[in-house]
């Protein structure tokens, strides 16, 4: 079902964690639909130096949200947000249809949380 | 994928391995014996004598007092189908009673006649927090134009067992008929058709070690149903199309030996049961049980897991163990649905989307269960540690 | 019985040896590779993708333009329920055009429904005497209410080829479906959904070498049709029950083995028509061709013999020569039933009891069919000699 | 389908033929049916000396038809008057449900043989 991609990100999925004392945090999905992602953020010099991913999410919610964060490692704030789910899908090799919603959430958490930072910083 | 260099399925209330006995008994008639069973000449009656060889075997699973009351299907699906659809299609009384907790098979058809505009309505009952039906709910759920009422025999993902024969008899006290979907007990625990007092009974043979595509539908003598596939006229002129004779006769040699190993495997599978559950509840903390201590299938296991998400896990299970087994919610487009049954009683869908379903079957070994409650405990603990949800 | 020493299987339109290829397919699914084909783990995906190469084999049987179009069903007489119930079941159009010779698959269901009660009724167009749709009768039976026109590709009785792209055109002018039951020429004389320009077809796996229990409905993209069978969602929500995974396999492997042979076949198979025919009727005094000579299914011979009842003829060349054919009349309670195509076609009726249909296929050899010849004019010759009809 | 005594039967249908000179014939069945059956007897001493049966029809209808010869012969009219369906269907160790018919018909062509010499001889 899955492409190859998709279950080698899931099999070693990247950035897990929580980045300690974070320039920002996203907090997305809800548990009775099944998914939640919080990103949190470390932002130097207007780039992301280091983001991070707790994820609770079916196969494609742990492999997206390891490779949005591989993706979008030191890009500008800009455009991190520019991130589409498409983006993603596609650095993936491709989803199932069916799974295109956990493809939304991880690009979602991460904008949230880069507009959070940006709450906090103009 | 990785370093898998075993299988342990554990996902038998899905589908099960063809028995070898089966295969050996399905060859011939893949074989030089492809005859039609409708068919005078030679090759001919080879088929039948084996179709009916077969529908003796089944007979004798269910404790039918006629082999013509045994017709075969291409499945659960279709026995569970026709039962309904036959009931009221056409019919003068057009009214269902089902449980909240059928299979798909039951829920979704019934859902859909109601929807075709057909006057057709239907009624689900709802169930406590072990999945069982209240028999007084039936009786007040009955109604004048209730045609049928169809309750499955046990739950296909917690395993509760229904109390069929009182259920048939609040039925039958009102002139309704009953049907039982007995897909996952047909050749697990005890199935008598007179002892369940039941009109109508389906059954898939690949939940017992028979082939996919292979059912039957249970018809007492006497009632009235009409023909759901019409054509040719097989099955005595109630299923028609041409006999799936090679399946057919896994199906029969499948019941044969389901009917044998019965006995010795319920205790057996029980033991195993508990012995997965003990290692489980051990190892990992709060993890809930969702499958009825008593009056359950044996064999069969269903867990809630918290703070971990189930098609993660049982991808983990697989990738690292070869695990095989089910988790209790399907990604629809959206987002995950959890289970209805989960629903039904009771389970909250934060919790349901964390439930994984075991289900044992003849082959299942006890090594394999040791196995399974070690991988669960590492697995488990790397799925909760991505977890935001998690902070054990 | 007697001494027969071989069979000469000249029944192939009833049903057809499974070839060595196609069993072999199957055998892993039967087998190790027992995954079902829905489940997320290991041995799902390989039956998901077992599944799915069917499909692509099936599709290109039929020259559909993407493989989705092809939906697994248990055969013919599902793929034909199918599309004919759910053409007008709950629909507001209930008016049905079949043809007169349709496979009771259709006839039969369009009668049940008519009877049910449901307000469904239907036109049967009669046929010329070659048993041929004329277009222009099917251009005067439509009615602002026809939901579907549902003829056969090709008869199986006498095999007479109907003019498809011509009547799915006029049906389009009309804005209404059309189905065609193509189980008896899939894999026998190229069958292309694209030129065909049909909206549905049927087809059935154990008429060209695939397992008993095994068809397809072609679905063209877009065509709006209900699930007949209810359920878990299988087929992309459009026939659910679990898919028969080893049968899928072997209707995929005929599929593919059809489409290589066919070119070759249709010229070989043809001429040994022509050479039984011609044998018989050089032989045998006061014999009746009733297939058509030219647009006719290349292997299916036909013929009425004068002061002769089929039943006894065929079992005769069943006993002494191992011959395996069909008859023209079936019993039914009370007297022979002698076939409505027969009859459509103007063979009087006590003629028609009269009458064999021989079927060839791949396997079929040349050295077969002579002895056919010699073993008929034998037969024919005691079968007359004891009829009370027949004054040779 | 068919039990072992009606495929001896079908096999080896006896007293096929017309008796020459018959004492009694009896024409049933109709071509329309599929079953055509022509008895034709002799009779000595009031019982049947020669029974002789031409059939179109199944092989139910050919192997009743040959039993039915066989079994009758050498009774009395009056015993052979006696003769039902069920005695030939059970002397075939039986028949299946929806050829039934056919042991009527060689039965009743047997009593038509008989009335046909009665109404001649009385
Ligand atoms: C309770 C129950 N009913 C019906 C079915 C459907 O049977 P089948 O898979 O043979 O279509 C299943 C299994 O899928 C089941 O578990
Ligand atoms: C023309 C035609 N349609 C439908 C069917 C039914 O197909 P199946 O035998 O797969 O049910 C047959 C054969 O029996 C047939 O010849
Ligand atoms: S839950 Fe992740 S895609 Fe549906
Ligand atoms: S034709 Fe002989 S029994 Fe029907």
């Amino acid at each position: 079902m899955y492409s190859d991609k998709v279950m080698e990100h899931f099999e070693n999925p990247r950035n897990i964690g929580e980045v300690e004392n974070p320039d920002g945090t996203g907090n997305v999905g809800n548990p009775v639909c099944g998914d939640v992602m919080k990103v949190t953020i470390r932002v130097e010099d207007g780039r992301l130096a280091e983001i991070k991913c707790k994820t609770l999410g079916c196969g494609a919610a742990i492999a997206t949200s390891s490779i949005t964060t591989e993706m979008a490692m030191g890009m500008t704030l800009d455009e991190a947000m520019a991130l589409t789910r498409d983006d993603i899908a596609q650095a993936l090799g491709g989803l199932p249809s069916n799974k295109m919603h956990c493809s939304n959430l991880a690009v979602d958490g991460l904008h949230e949380a880069i507009a959070d930072y940006r709450s906090h910083n103009s | 994928m990785a370093n898998r260099q075993q299988t342990i399925y554990l996902d038998n209330a899905a589908t099960t391995m063809v028995a070898l006995e089966v295969c050996e008994a399905m060859l011939p008639f893949l074989g030089e014996s492809y005859g039609n069973s409708t068919t005078l000449y030679h090759l001919g009656s080879a088929a039948q004598q084996a179709a009916e060889t077969a529908r003796q075997q089944v007979a004798g699973l269910l404790g039918a007092e006629k082999e013509e009351e045994i017709y075969f299907t291409s499945g659960g699906t279709e026995s569970d189908n026709w039962a309904i659809i036959s009931s009221v299609l056409g019919q003068k009384k057009r009214h269902l009673v089902i449980s909240s907790i059928e299979h798909h098979a039951v829920l979704e058809t019934c859902e859909d006649l109601a929807k075709l505009g057909l006057e057709i309505d239907f009624t689900a009952l709802p169930v406590d927090v072990e999945g069982r039906v209240n028999p007084e709910e039936l009786r007040r759920a009955l109604r004048p134009d209730t045609a049928l009422v169809s309750i499955m025999h046990a739950n296909n993902e917690i395993g509760t067992v229904e109390p069929i024969r009182e259920l048939a008899e609040i039925a039958h006290e009102q002139g309704v008929l009953f049907h039982t979907d007995a897909v996952q007990t047909a050749g697990k625990i005890p199935v008598d058709v007179k002892e369940l007092g039941v009109d109508m009974l389906s059954l898939s043979g690949h939940k017992f070690h028979a082939p996919k595509g292979t059912g039957a539908l249970y018809l007492r003598k006497g009632t009235r149903l009409n023909a759901f596939m019409h054509g040719g006229g097989h099955e005595r002129n109630r299923r028609s199309g041409t006999v799936n004779i090679p399946g057919v006769v896994g199906l029969g040699k499948a019941a044969e030996l389901a009917g044998e190993w019965l006995e010795s495997e319920m205790p057996r599978l029980k033991q195993l049961t508990e012995k997965l559950w003990t290692g489980i509840a051990a190892a990992i903390p709060q993890v809930t049980r969702n499958s009825p201590v008593e009056g359950s299938l044996p064999g069969m296991l269903n867990v809630t897991v918290a703070g971990a998400e189930g098609e993660a896990m049982l991808m983990y299970l697989d990738m690292h163990h070869g695990i095989c087994i089910s988790s209790g919610s399907a990604c629809t487009t959206g987002s995950l649905d959890p289970s209805h049954v989960l629903l039904a009683i009771g389970v909250p869908a934060e919790t349901a989307h964390g439930s994984l379903r075991f289900s044992m079957s003849h082959y299942t070994t006890e090594a394999e269960i040791d196995t399974t409650i070690a991988a669960m405990s590492v697995e488990i603990e790397k799925v909760r540690a991505m977890s935001p949800t998690w902070d054990g």
